[in-house]
């Protein structure tokens, strides 16, 4: 068994090695600590001179890589708490995305930005936030959730590598300790990997009926609603398919608007705040190809900071019963 | 000056309470007893004991992530910080803050390093605009000088005189990285380049930064602008808790000049075994309360603004 | 006549007559000059004490007026471009509006932040966005839009001296120059404004038939949209009605529903980037709202920076056309 | 060292070139020809021209939004930046940037204060890397000092000694606002407290400013790490546009020392007068060429990155 903070680990050595260019940029990186949440642990070991550990400085170090990625290198950015992007909006907003774009296309910048988002752990209202809403549709930014399924390390991989734009690369603190889930050994789910660079995942309860309702997610919110659509099947035989993103900005729309067309109903399920988060994109996206059959409703964070106590969050995050509710509601 | 006996003994017991307070708190941990993570301020109670002696009553402390011990000499009440990180009901925020998100009074904490420093600015703006005479105490680690927000706040301070005082706790570490990793050029110098004068102190000695503070208070309090008060220090601790990458033997000969065992000199052992009776009923006390506190209400839960209106 | 600039700057004047805890914070905002687009003209001539020319620092600014705020002030922070918000991103999302809501409701950040948004004058990438739909949906901010109609300095009153929260308070540059339109001056068109602290507005052409769609925008759009309903009557005999916003975030949509339950049809038009932009929300809650009867489309800017060539900034942004080929489409 | 006459002409015709160039431009407005806005470099001419006299052929030149002196003087093309401001499709970026948004080769401008120092700073982290020689000219004004970023980059760039040298041009405004209501402390302070050696002058002497950047580009290319060249300048025309607030007495004393002025005193009449007919024609051809150049086509427009894929 692999853990997903085990395969984004190993995925950063690969990459290392792979190619002299890669260069890992952070707060506390170094080994032995290898990190905040040990994600690059081994990595100064091995790579000592391509291990940067920096200064709290999270607008000078996405700045710094930047500049690193366009002349030639391909920096990996970790910013300790997603909570800090903040700190790097204008950096990431109206530098390293724009800077392609007004250049004519003559320059590039293959910067990766990774971050732990989430809440779940108590660590109340600035070390908790999934604040990627407030980058989604940037233009020139493309943003990446890893998931527990399929490969996280290879989409990793495949983001510091392959990439030539700018990435944000989302990880929720709560799949690190989750094992990775092959796509082939999910129980009692069939699972499809749509064809694309940055993969989308159909799932559905192996042999089951025609499902009512599509829900789509991305990140640790996916592991949830899976579960949810198993207790629907089983507790409420209520059949539901589901869609998995790992590119939210831009996005591929396709496998969910064949879903939904199936379907006609669809929620949404994300754990940033619900207003103007995610889902409404999805949405109102889905509304504009598919046209006026459409139900669909949304499951988020309650429009509110993140508590530290432990009930508080509970309530203020979505949860498995949750996402059950709403689809009931959705199929009823 | 020669501090009497009373006072002497009394700075003691503020580096004590805090002390226990902070090894209780990581002792609950493994209770299961709290929720989130903490940094604990354990061989730095001198600076927030020290300092804070200097307040007066409606003077404004900001504070960063290693609060407790601010939170502590400001006068707070440690039943409520342990309500709070406990998650209950009775936490100085309701739980909703958690460790390093404390609001009481005129005290303010937050997570997110360096951002509370233009806060402290313009709070001191304020007071001074409103002529109240109360200044502001903005405590600081050597870690967030990384952070830019930082120097914008010391620029605005200079220019408008605000009555600010900084206190920069060098405890030679930001999480596991040392100083001189992080930090080009010196200290002193990033202050005094923005024309505001500083006092830097390598102690650990309460009495001392006692003295230290009320010359830095004195300057801010009339009105002479802001100051900034440098003071090299320790943690015995780690960073949070389980992170220590600090070599033990550099540990160790810090904690020769532990500031307990420092003030302890000056006091007679009767009022040391009395302090230490005292302030451990105090704390059991505190954990008592918070523990037997309801837990937050998720019913007490309330939009940050009216949605619509 | 009176323009959006002369309406805001004399209620600025009123609002630091009023009260003497008013302070105006910002960059150039002194005396001859009066800030970059001359909206604080006057004010340090009449009251010197109370307003500051600040450093070059938007993080710092916004913050030392979120600690002026917390003390008892009420501080008004001019951010001299839109496009600079995103260095004070930290402070607005992180700092001001959680600052209230950690506390248990015991601090209170009556903060006003002012900044001029928007393209169409050749400024280029860095100086033409609509930056806005990264702030909403911030939990604890609100986010309002001045217009031309009605009393845009009435609005910027208001949340000067009456609002105890955090506010963004965006204006467009394009309206700085057009006059105020009291609701009763608008030529061929009946507007009613719907009762709420925040006016919404609903626009309709006198004694039109029974309007076909729905059209929603706030800003300089809704003056683009105005002009396209009215277009689209004459020209199309295609009858629109239109509701305006100034309150973005959050936001009242209940006379949007109103309209769209009769029309079933509805269009957003706004100036920043299509993708997770604001009409996203709209289309969603919409939709959640009144199910699936709902036909919907966007209009919004390309996905991309903002050029500063006039033709390729024209065709960028939304105009008149464009609205009236997107109704015509949605009417069809 | 004494320029030979033929360096000493080539400096004039540089600064001449931008002086020209610059005029032309505000002149274009009226006309309806330049989209946008523009932040002339006139009276500034001798930092970019006498700085970049020491750049080699591959270094790296970061600017701001005062950018065409430093554009020009790094070889960019005249015409281009002509044609760029007029949104043609032959401009330095095909009409996307505009005045301050250029890029070409290996040269950079933005337009938002300070954020442009990372980027320096990560370059150069780059080029040592790479072990390519390259070293980075950063220029930054003094109102950009307000900018928290700035610091950050400072620290980075000290710890990590690259090789970058900035060059801070104190035109003693920001905008409208003199240096000392933004600025407190010293300018070359704060360099130096983040361990960064600094070299202050108060000239517009061409030659004087070469012989300065040519020990500071020594330092810088001999890998000891940044460097700063602060000079102390001013400009002539307003800040972008008919928004100049300044005493025209004071305009007119620092006229006295113009940059022009001074170089054209060690050269002979008969150069200048040729000088002043090679540089009038240039930038009336580049004119001539950016105004008969079709308009940026929309046709041309991509998206910043594949939507789907
Ligand atoms: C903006 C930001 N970046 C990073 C962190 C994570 N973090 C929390 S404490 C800390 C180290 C702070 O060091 P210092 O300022 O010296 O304070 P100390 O912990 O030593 O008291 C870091 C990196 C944070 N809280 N905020
Ligand atoms: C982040 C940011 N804030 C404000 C501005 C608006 N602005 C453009 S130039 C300028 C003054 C800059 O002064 P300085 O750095 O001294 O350069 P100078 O114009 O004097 O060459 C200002 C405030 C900006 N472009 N970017
Ligand atoms: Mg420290
Ligand atoms: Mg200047």
């Amino acid at each position: 068994m692999t853990t997903v903070l085990e395969s984004l680990n190993r995925s950063l050595h690969t990459c290392m090695k792979t190619s002299d260019k890669v260069y890992f940029i952070g707060e506390d990186v170094l080994d032995p600590y290898g990190g905040a949440f040990k994600i690059a642990r081994g990595l100064s070991t091995a790579f000592p001179e391509r291990v940067i550990t920096t200064p709290i400085s999270e607008a000078g170090i996405v700045g710094a890589a930047t500049g690193m990625a366009i002349r030639g290198l391909r920096p990996i950015v970790e910013i300790m708490f997603g909570d800090f992007l903040t700190l790097a909006a204008d950096q990431i907003i109206n530098y390293a995305a724009k800077l392609r774009w007004m250049s004519d296309d003559r320059v590039r910048v293959p910067l990766v930005v990774r971050t732990p988002m989430g809440g779940g752990r108590g660590y109340g209202p600035t070390h908790s936030q999934s604040l990627e809403k407030h980058f989604l549709g940037t233009p020139g930014l493309r943003i990446i959730a890893a998931t527990a399924l399929d490969d996280p390390g290879k989409l990793l991989q495949k983001v510091v590598l392959d990439e030539n734009d700018p990435v944000l690369f989302i990880e929720h603190k709560l799949l690190y300790g989750l094992p990775v889930q092959p796509l082939n050994s999910i129980p009692e789910f069939e699972v499809r990997r749509v064809k694309a660079d940055y993969p989308v995942y159909h799932l559905a309860i192996n042999d089951a009926p025609q499902p009512r309702l599509t829900l789509a997610a991305y990140g640790y919110m996916a592991e949830l609603a899976r579960k949810a659509v198993q207790r629907l099947a089983y507790e409420h035989e209520v059949f539901a398919e589901m869609i998995v993103f790992t590119q939210l900005s831009p996005f591929n729309l396709a496998p969910l608007i064949d879903s939904v067309i199936r379907t006609k109903r669809l929620l949404t399920v994300e754990e940033g705040t619900l207003t103007h988060g995610w889902g409404a994109e999805i949405l109102a996206k889905t509304l504009e190809t598919i046209g006026p059959s459409l139900q669909a409703r949304r499951l988020a964070a309650l429009d509110m900071p993140i508590a530290a106590s432990g009930p508080l969050e509970d309530t203020i995050l979505p949860n498995i019963d949750a996402i059950i509710r709403s689809c009931l509601q959705l199929a009823s | 000056m020669k501090a009497s006996s009373t006072e002497a003994a009394d700075l003691y017991r503020q580096m004590l309470r805090i002390r226990r307070f902070e090894e209780a708190i990581l002792e609950a941990f493994p209770r299961g007893l709290i929720f989130g993570t903490t940094h604990t301020y354990i061989g730095q109670e001198a600076n927030a004991v020290g300092v804070l002696s200097q307040r007066q009553n409606e003077d404004i402390v900001i504070s960063n992530h290693r609060c407790h011990g601010h939170f502590l000499a400001s006068g707070g009440s440690m039943s409520a910080l342990a309500a709070e990180m406990m998650g209950r009901s009775t936490g100085v925020c309701a739980g909703r803050g958690g460790s390093q998100h404390l609001h009481w009074d005129n005290f303010f904490s937050s997570g997110i390093l360096g951002g509370t420093l233009p806060l402290a600015v313009g709070m001191a703006f304020a007071q001074k605009a409103q002529q109240s005479g109360q200044i502001v105490f903005a405590f600081t680690g050597d870690g967030a000088l990384g952070e830019g927000v930082v120097y914008e706040s010391l620029n605005m301070a200079s220019l408008w005189t605000c009555p600010v005082l900084f206190v920069l706790e060098n405890n030679r570490y930001a999480q596991t990285t040392p100083v001189e990793v992080n930090l080009a050029g010196g200290i002193g110098e990033r202050f005094r380049s923005f024309g505001i004068p500083t006092d830097e102190q390598d102690t650990t000695d309460v009495a001392k930064i006692e003295a230290c503070a009320r010359s830095a208070v004195d300057h801010v309090r009339n009105g002479k602008g802001p100051y900034a008060l440098i003071i090299h220090t320790y943690r015995f601790a780690p960073h949070s808790r389980g992170d220590d990458m600090r070599d033990p033997a550099e540990i160790e000969r810090f904690r020769q000049r532990d500031p307990l065992k420092i003030q302890a000199t000056s006091l007679k052992k009767s009022v040391l075994a009395q302090l230490d009776v005292e302030v451990r009923t105090e704390v059991e006390d505190a954990f008592n309360q918070a523990e037997t506190a309801s837990m937050a209400d998720p019913a007490s839960l309330t939009y940050p603004i009216d949605l619509i209106r």
